[in-house]
């Protein structure tokens, strides 16, 4: 990567994304609680409302079913809707919406009406956010046919993504982690875009894969580096894309360790490290020298006490064992 | 506002009504399947609505739209090969009844959930209005939907923003079976309107002249920036709430007769002849050759090509 | 099974229950749209007005998000609430409700609030009922915890089951199949209970084993009939319950066949399929003879048109095949 | 209706306050995590409201509910520890501030999603009226909910079936920064009863006795079979919205300034002392206590066991 490229947050990486694209194309339109004047709960439009108006960047009530539909019916006489739902969480609201109408009305159309929309929202477990403010919920939007999910784990990411996102006529859940959005790192200043469903190997190795989810990805890279000392070398993919996955460069990697480990923090049952287990025992079950191996979140609500809290999420020390686990079989 | 010609509206609910007929005849034959629900009784309101839309103005509709959709300009053929579940439907067979859709002639849809067209229509005027088109949208729904938080929260955004939005609610009294005067604290849906700070109206849906009148200033006005209005229809639907559905004994023979007697197209055609708009002769022409199209519209359903099962994954994604 | 009792059919046999319990508990009620004098699009409550009057029978307006935060509420003071969906398409405008407030508020409040709910709802594809009336849904419910689902395939279970799902204390997901309604069978008249949790061996065989679901089960039985005339042994696993999985029944029967095929009708992505795949690779990787093996509905929004609802959904012929790949291999 | 004790009110509108003042501070110290939104300059609606209670009354709050809990009777120690995140906290520190669940005083929760509590106070209401007791349930919501689907399906479900719930919407002109003004159609909350056939009153929610009048007639009306009403609250937090949150413009200081001067606490003390209903020097008194009681709880949270991280994943289930 370029190393002379200048140094952003994650989210000031996704609102120069997101500034681009709307300066492309008059269509794009944001909306969520808070985004217009005060910028985002989490600065993801700062700026934007003076810049582009309350037109396009438009303050709501406390209605995520009603923008939710609206940005649908916007959609489908070709507007590009952005849902800015501050916290993933409130989605749930309108789910209802996305399932039944958003994900199924080109199909039901037949390929007639586009659904270009973005659904974007803070994820995650971290800073006692408590059980109403930490969700990951991505598998299911995984399940339902319809959507695209990506969770960049990089500020390079989550511009190019989201601009990918933003130009996709598919509805795409642009998700970012609360623990990753104050992360900088090196972002061109040249125009590039990043495809939706494609991993990214981040260290190569011959002795496990582990794929990483989200935040999990550098805590995986904090856990691997005490193994490297004692000459183990991993092989971590970042997943970045959730649906569809990428289980071509997965299973390139496996063919070589033959051992696979999923670190994610979302809940394990019919979770994505189930899927990706399956499409591997599916597609290279003669690879595997040992059982797919998952890590997740703890199977609860999240508290708020932070020794609760820490006690749910996979740590560097858990990742680090479940490797020493997987290479011990 | 131009009033259409009276006779015009006049021939679109007999195209609705004899084309429904039919319809109905074919699901009892098992031509057509899974829910089948009828306008009949309720063509004054599509009709005098839809009089005054382009084909870049967008219809959302309800799990009862074949009357919004024929309004709409869809073709008799598509919609009956739609049900029929035959590659010349609208949707190639895949949606049926339910899931009507005609873009090319603004017909947005129908759908099996109700409440999400209030908040789609919204959001096709929240289009317009950024793109800074002449457009407008108009949702149809029931007065179940008036219950449902989709009528609340749409309403009130189309309000606070100024949409071109028309909320045309068609009051028939029941959803289903349970009576609105039972499901609702309120039996009125117009007065609702200043809830959120819109215009709302209460006329009788079954009086096509007086839909035409209502919707056209409404529409109007919605096209030239006053932004959005809440229309009560009060109407009544005189065939079950889907075919094939007994009468559960929870509307009286009394009511239902009483219903039949202000029947919309019986009303109009004797508001044509006693305006000297048109001979009864004229009128009997009119009902045959609209009989005649919509038996040609089932002939042509019925003799249509299934959809090839191959393609029954297609489309699920834009980028595939 | 008793020969002697009598033969109900799945909708008259879990009615049967339900009434049994209202009977039992005042505490009982059950909401919905049509369930009042109409007795419930699909007889569910037929007769039950006239016998517990309006309050316990309750025909609700079209406000499913409405009556589930309600009967959520209604279960934290002590009433026992079943919301009775028709079809189960329309609980998705609930899901905020559910996954936020119904699965959570147990543990929230450390267990001293309970959640006796029951969830009911038509699923499945079949006769043409399209998108918007045949969905599925069970694995969204299967990730968050909180949840028990159960999808039973036998009159004589739904009788059980939802006997046993009315006296949990946690929300129970009851579904019952478009197809299956209908079906009939022996129905003992003696009280009885179905555990939550426990699959059922529905044939023993040691070719292979075969998990399905809901209306898959029966399809199964069919496939296997024309194979075991070719002197193959299947053994058949009706899961009944989705969550929680009945593992050990699973792993038991693997250890024995060294093969198994997971047939849901459901889509595959992060769905019970995965989930099984994942547990017996974890728990019982040396058992596999040959890759775990899924057979799902095509991953599309479920069409109107006959031939097009019927190439979505797995046929005994695809059943039947599936198994003959997995032996092949 | 008994009218409670004035002195009672002022008492307990003073523990709010003052414990309030002093998490404020342990926030900002770091003592307390995630979001801590204050009740401050709402109290005498929290306490008017909740002097009609008993302990088997339930109380369905919002994300802004300490003072709805120390109301209804939960000690202040553990809602302290509960938002210092300690086992002895009223939910062991699973919860924090936005998930207070004290059901042996009837505290039903409070919630850190808008919406829900509305309609579970109504699904309270239905469980006594079907369980045939005396109880009530209320809802606590903010303006914001009420443009939310929640507001528009509990309230109309409560007044079909006449259930014995009061929604009690503390309107404080913002939903964070969004003035109520843009976010609704129509700027008035009680008018809205007419759409759902209930009764409906706006009042100063700063005045404790006159809050607690109104909510005593609605409660009493409540628990004789009279139904549900809405009780629109017209009141102001004067902290921001959570705490930490800068106030970023959106109103003016002009209009903080204004609604100090209209602090409940400080009104209610200037009508016992002009009534002879206490003395300044007995006010002063019980300001103190209040004051030592807030800074004790604060010792009792800081000093009170973390929860143990093996506990973490108890209670899931019921049957576990
Ligand atoms: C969210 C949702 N709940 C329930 C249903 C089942 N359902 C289909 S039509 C209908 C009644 C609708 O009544 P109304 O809106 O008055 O329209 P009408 O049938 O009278 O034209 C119901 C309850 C549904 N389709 N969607
Ligand atoms: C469904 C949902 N959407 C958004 C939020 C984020 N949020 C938390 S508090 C709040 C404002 C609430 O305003 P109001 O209801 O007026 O209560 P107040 O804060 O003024 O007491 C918002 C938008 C939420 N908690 N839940
Ligand atoms: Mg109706
Ligand atoms: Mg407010």
């Amino acid at each position: 990567m370029d190393d002379t490229a200048p140094v952003l947050s994650f989210t000031e990486a996704a609102r120069a994304g997101l500034t681009e694209e709307m300066e492309r194309d008059p269509s794009i339109f944001v909306v969520g609680e808070g985004i217009g004047p005060r910028g985002g709960n989490f600065n993801t439009t700062l700026g934007l409302y003076e810049r582009f108006g309350p037109r396009r960047i438009r303050d709501t009530p406390i209605s995520e079913r009603g923008f939710v539909g609206m940005c649908t019916g916007a959609a489908m006489v070709g507007a590009r809707p952005v849902v800015d739902f501050m916290f993933l969480d409130f989605i749930l609201d309108a789910f209802g919406e996305l399932v039944n109408q958003t994900a199924k009305i080109q199909y039901m159309s037949n390929g007639r009406i586009a659904m270009p929309m973005v659904l974007r929202g803070c994820i995650g477990v971290g800073g006692s956010a408590a059980t109403h403010h930490s969700g990951n919920y991505y598998p299911f939007f995984a399940h339902q046919p319809g959507f695209r999910v990506v969770a960049p784990s990089t500020p390079h990411d989550a511009k190019g993504l989201l601009k990918t996102a933003i130009r996709s006529n598919d509805p795409v859940l642009f998700l970012e982690h609360k623990l990753l959005m104050a992360t900088r790192g090196p972002v061109p200043t040249a125009e590039y875009l990043e495809p939706i469903g494609r991993a990214k190997v981040k260290t190569v190795g011959d002795d496990a894969t582990v794929v990483a989810v989200g935040a999990m990805v550098q805590r995986t890279m904090d856990a691997i580096s005490t193994l490297e000392e004692n000459g183990l070398h991993i092989e971590v993919v970042d997943l970045v894309s959730i649906a569809p996955l990428d289980i071509p460069t997965i299973l390139e990697s496996v063919a070589k360790t033959g051992r696979l480990l999923i670190v994610d923090e979302d809940y394990a049952p019919c979770g994505i490290g189930a899927e990706i287990c399956v499409r591997i025992v599916e597609e290279g079950f003669d690879f595997l020298d040992a059982p797919v191996a998952r890590l997740n979140g703890a199977y609860a609500p999240i508290p708020y006490s932070p020794p609760l809290e820490k006690a749910l999420v996979p740590s560097s020390e858990n990742i680090a064992s479940a490797i020493l686990d997987l290479l011990a079989q | 506002m131009v009033m259409p010609d009276p006779l015009d509206l006049y021939r679109r609910m007999l195209q609705i009504r004899n084309t429904e007929e039919q319809l109905a005849r074919a699901y009892r034959n098992g031509e057509i399947m899974g829910a089948c629900h009828t306008y009949v009784g309720q063509e004054a309101v599509a009709v005098g609505v839809c009089a005054h839309l382009t084909p870049q103005d967008a219809v959302f509709s309800t799990h009862r739209g074949h009357g919004h959709a024929l309004a709409k300009g869809v073709p008799a053929q598509a919609v009956a090969a739609e049900l029929f579940g035959r590659a010349t439907g609208t949707s190639r067979g895949r949606g049926g009844s339910m899931h009507l859709f005609a873009p090319e002639v603004g017909m947005m849809g129908t759908t099996g959930i109700v409440g999400p067209n209030i908040l789609q229509a919204t959001g096709a005027a929240y289009a317009f209005q950024l793109l800074e088109k002449d457009e407008v949208a108009v949702a149809f729904f029931g007065d179940g939907a008036v219950n449902n938080g989709a009528f609340h929260e749409g309403i009130n955004l189309a309000a606070i923003w100024g949409l071109p939005v028309l909320f045309v609610c068609e009051n028939n009294l029941y959803a289903t079976e349970i009576a609105f005067a039972y499901a609702a604290g309120n039996p009125e849906v117009a007065t609702r309107a200043t809830t959120y700070g819109l215009p709302g109206e209460a006329i009788d849906g079954n009086d096509v002249m007086q839909v035409c009148k209502a919707a056209g200033a409404m529409i109007e006005r919605a096209r030239q920036g006053g932004g959005p209005s809440l229309l009560e229809c009060r109407t009544y639907r005189t065939r079950a709430h889907a075919e094939g559905m007994p009468e559960a004994g929870y509307r009286s023979q009394e009511e239902v007769d009483a219903w039949k007697h202000k029947d919309p197209i019986a009303c109009h055609r004797a508001y044509l002849l006693n305006r000297d708009l048109a001979t009864s002769d004229s009128l009997d022409e009119w009902e045959a050759a609209s009989v005649q199209a919509a038996v040609d519209a089932m002939e042509f359903a019925r003799t249509s090509p299934w959809p090839d099962p191959a393609t029954a994954t297609s489309n699920v994604y834009a980028e595939t």
